[in-house]
């Protein structure tokens, strides 16, 4: 994992050491969808009564046709919406209560690759990642060193210096991810990480966050790619019309895939057969 | 907040939009001037009121063959009033001859007879005397026994006021209206400055910064630019003060018997400071309805 | 290009910034206010140096004892000098009661015998004449027989004259000062709002825009801005001087004899044309430099 | 094809009327790259001697690692930027002699779907679909009518009243898509135009491209999903550092890919085996 020059792993401050309810325990699940409900337009919810439980620890690929709802799922997660029925936990706190003061601290704890990127285009890509770790107060020295490793792990080392806005597509991509991990959150929302990758780096990308994942991070990695997920067995949550149906064990279990054989590109195998 | 990490990203904002701060920063301290400028009209404003406050005098025209002791003893009564500054003693003959001196029509005025110039005692008054004060002076001086006639230059007294009351007005408006400017300036230069920069305080927001540390160098940026543009002001407007005092003094000063002077050191420094503290504000307050991310 | 598309999208322009709009067209109009304010200002000033010209006049004192038919020729080759507008005569005892009434210190001075006050002819000289022709007339008018002396109150006029031009001298001051304070505000208003919409900017380039189709929507919100800001400054001084009417004829116009009068109506068509003119071609200057994508 | 409501077909004037070079001939190469070089930085161009010929009508897939120089192959194209040395040809017209004036004129030609999308987000769908037809003075009757044939074509039909800002990623990128198909243009050069959609969607937009392709249009098409490349038997230009790799007949007989079979993951097929 991402250490500081000095081998000291910095951890942004527990979430809510303070307020964390009295039936904490190691193994409660870190994030909680109970019966959550979006709507953006009164007639059509984006998400109808979704139902989850992420666990400490998980790797989960969040799947399902454009304008399923995966951004938001994760949106709900880091307070850009909130919920309008139902109700999420993190780390058993309900996000939508929270002060709006208090929602730094809930960002804090999430590592968050956006699916617009949302890189500022007129800093070097340094300060694009830095940026993370300012904002935890970090001394100048410790963020240097960890920025190097960051973006040396997205295979971006020594373009440091380099403006944004004249990196190719998946390079600011990769500047994206080098931000969501660089702080060594407990959870990692990431909305379509490998979209403007090739292949090759979408795997290294995707391997990126297994090493993570297996520190002891949680990872919710929402995508597209059939051929990225069918090549690892992690659980599944396929969103469709705003509805879950998920799989426990990755693609080659999925219902109607054949053992270890790639997904045809046809997609009925991830359709919600019945509402 | 680490302090080098809050300077460093003040800078790094001051190297990204130079040019556009270069422009706020031109634009901000013609606002300024504008303040300066009244503040340096009504600065040269009062102190004409206070040479003319101080003049405010009053004549006692005495009995024809008055007697020397009642004069006298006329003249250390009214030194006795608080409200006389001092009290000469104007003989007939001095009178005609400031008459004479005075007026323009000189010709045949010389021949006027020393009678009609009744000898007097001019008071000057302690400055700031009101005029009902001076009126009721008048009135029981007028009673002495050597007494004839009391002038108060009432007439005067009056034009000057509602003169110099006009002046402060006229000015006082005009400062409101620059203060409008100033304020008006302000406000939107450091909301779109702020403006431009959305993605930016998203992606903060976003990344989990609280907003005193979205707000921060934004901060620190509006406090230069208003330190900036405020010295600026105070700069241009005393060279402009230097280039243009020979002509003021030669016009105006000589008309009213003052000198033009600059703003007093405390007024720079409040300036200055003043400019900075509302730099500061203003990117404070500009930056809320961003902060809802 | 399609006027309605361009009108189309202007309005669109319009609505999303309908909130920066707001405040740009206010600090436009606190800019042009001051545009304004001095203009009402510099014409009430020429009006006042208008009235002060046209008083410019000369007293030919009369010799004693003058025959009546010499008076009479004076007076018909005065009224035959182009520089004479008009020719009052005054006898000994006009001028007496005229002193009298105008003189504050009545008491003694009603004893003073009509000698003292010789019978007078006052002209009144054409606005304008200068100083050293008035002088020039004074001399030859002195040489004739009637004459006893002449007054040409050369030393009232030339302290009024200095104040006068000290007036306009700051008045000037004070435009140049406004109308850069306006270019600044217009200037950075527009810059900054164009900055805003880069992205749109660039969208329409890369999709094959001209940059006059570009242009066109910004130059409609630019006209449209400049325009109301003017207008709105105009309304704002038409009713800001309706308010303070009463109190500057009270104070200010007591004194010198004129009314306060508003603008012209052919300034407040250029003021607000101007408005519209310069908001227009701000739009057009600031885009420039986002036109290169 | 897309046409008016009226039936008529509103092409944009053809290019350069005036200007066109006496040679013209009908089935003249569209656009030609002659020893095209690019450098961002003095000591690492970004595309080093690239010749390619695209004939009139012809459909090709542009493919290569993050970082080949895809996109900046196509933003040559559309003067974005200029080449360093070598010519590019669009109908004759060295691209990069054109004056400035003249850069409009070109871009009317072209349809182009960026990578990052450039939509303008307080945009509604209908305004980012329009403006391109507006730029070409087209009567608002019309416009309306080709807006909704190329929403609906994107499957965002009764969409273009939304704002842009809440459309998720896969609609933002098929309004970018409608935007470049609405003006009918002889080439469309398409940036990873499949990027943020799910399989089925990014057949349909490589179906729609391939529809409009059909009726003679030029299509240059950059993607990294080598998934969608194996469905079709386009010609391929494979980028890698710099350098162009060529297929003219697509994946299926690309050297080391099996006849109809889906090319493996692996990337090696696309890899330039030698500099
Ligand atoms: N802020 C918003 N305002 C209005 N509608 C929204 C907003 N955000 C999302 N929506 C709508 O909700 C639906 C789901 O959007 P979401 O971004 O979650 O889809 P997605 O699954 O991420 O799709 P994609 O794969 O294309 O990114 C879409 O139809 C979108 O138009
Ligand atoms: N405007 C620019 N200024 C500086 N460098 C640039 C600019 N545009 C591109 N580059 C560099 O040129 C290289 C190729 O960029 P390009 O965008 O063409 O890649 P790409 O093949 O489109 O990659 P991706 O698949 O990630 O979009 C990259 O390393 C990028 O950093
Ligand atoms: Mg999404
Ligand atoms: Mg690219």
């Amino acid at each position: 994992m991402a250490r500081g020059s000095d081998g000291k792993v910095v951890r942004p401050f527990a979430f809510f050491r303070a307020g964390a309810q009295q039936d904490s325990r190691a193994n409660r699940p870190i994030l909680v969808f109970e019966d959550v409900y979006k709507y953006f337009r009164k007639d059509q919810p984006t998400l109808r009564g979704v139902n989850l439980v992420i666990e400490r620890g998980e790797f989960c690929f969040v799947t399902g046709p454009s304008g399923a709802g995966k951004s938001t799922l994760l949106q709900l997660v880091y307070r850009k919406h909130t919920v309008d029925a139902g109700r999420i936990r993190f780390a058993g706190r309900d996000v939508a209560r929270l002060k709006s003061s208090s929602i730094p601290f809930l960002r804090r704890n999430l590592g968050i690759v956006f699916q617009d990127f949302k890189v500022v285009k007129h800093w070097t890509v340094y300060e694009n990642v830095a940026v993370a770790l300012e904002i935890l107060d970090m001394p100048p020295r410790l963020v240097r060193a960890r920025v190097a490793e960051a973006l040396e792990r997205v295979g971006l080392a020594g373009r440091g210096g380099d403006r944004t806005e004249g990196l190719s597509g998946g390079e600011q991509q990769r500047v994206a991810v080098a931000r969501a991990i660089v702080t060594e959150p407990a959870l990692i929302l990431a909305d379509e990480p490998t979209g403007n990758l090739d292949p090759h780096l979408a795997i290294d990308i995707l391997t990126l966050f297994e090493e993570i994942h297996a520190t002891g991070t949680t990872v919710l990695f929402a995508t597209h790619d059939h051929s990225l997920i069918g090549k690892r067995d992690h659980r599944i949550i396929a969103l469709d019309d705003g509805r879950v149906l998920e799989a426990r064990t990755g693609l080659r279990s999925w219902p109607g895939a054949g053992e270890s054989k790639p997904p045809t590109h046809e997609g009925s195998g991830l359709r919600v057969v019945a509402g | 907040m680490e302090l080098k990490t809050l300077i460093g990203r003040a800078k790094r904002g001051l190297r990204e939009e130079l040019r556009l701060y270069l422009v706020a920063i031109s634009s901000l301290s013609v606002a300024f001037l504008c303040v300066a400028g009244a503040l340096l009209a009504l600065t040269n404003l009062s102190a004409l009121a206070e040479r003319w406050g101080e003049s405010a005098r009053m004549t006692v025209y005495l009995r024809d063959g008055a007697q020397a002791a009642d004069v006298a003893q006329l003249r250390v009564v009214l030194e006795s009033l608080p409200e006389v500054r001092a009290v000469e003693e104007l003989t007939a003959e001095d009178a005609r001859a400031l008459f004479l001196q005075h007026a323009e029509v000189s010709a045949d005025l010389a021949a006027l007879p020393p009678e009609v110039f009744p000898p007097s005692l001019e008071l000057s008054l302690a400055t700031g005397t009101d005029p009902s004060r001076i009126d009721a002076m008048a009135a029981r001086v007028a009673q002495l026994r050597a007494v004839e006639d009391v002038e108060t230059y009432r007439g005067w007294f009056d034009r000057l006021e509602s003169l110099l009351s006009a002046g402060r007005g006229l000015a006082g408006a005009l400062a409101l209206l620059v203060a409008l400017c100033v304020l008006a300036v302000i406000g939107n230069t450091i909301r779109l400055a702020v403006a431009r920069r959305r993605d930016e305080i998203e992606v903060l927001k976003l990344c989990g910064a609280t907003d005193a540390f979205v707000r921060g160098p934004f901060v620190v940026e509006g406090t230069f630019q208003g330190f900036a543009a405020a010295a600026l002001a105070v700069l241009v407007l005393f060279f402009g003060f230097l280039a243009l005092r020979g002509e003021l003094d030669a016009s105006l000063a000589a008309l009213t018997g003052i000198r033009a002077a600059f703003l007093q050191p405390w007024m720079l420094v409040a300036l200055i400071f003043g400019g900075a503290f509302i730099g500061a504000m203003g990117s404070a307050l500009s930056l809320r309805r961003y902060l809802t991310v």
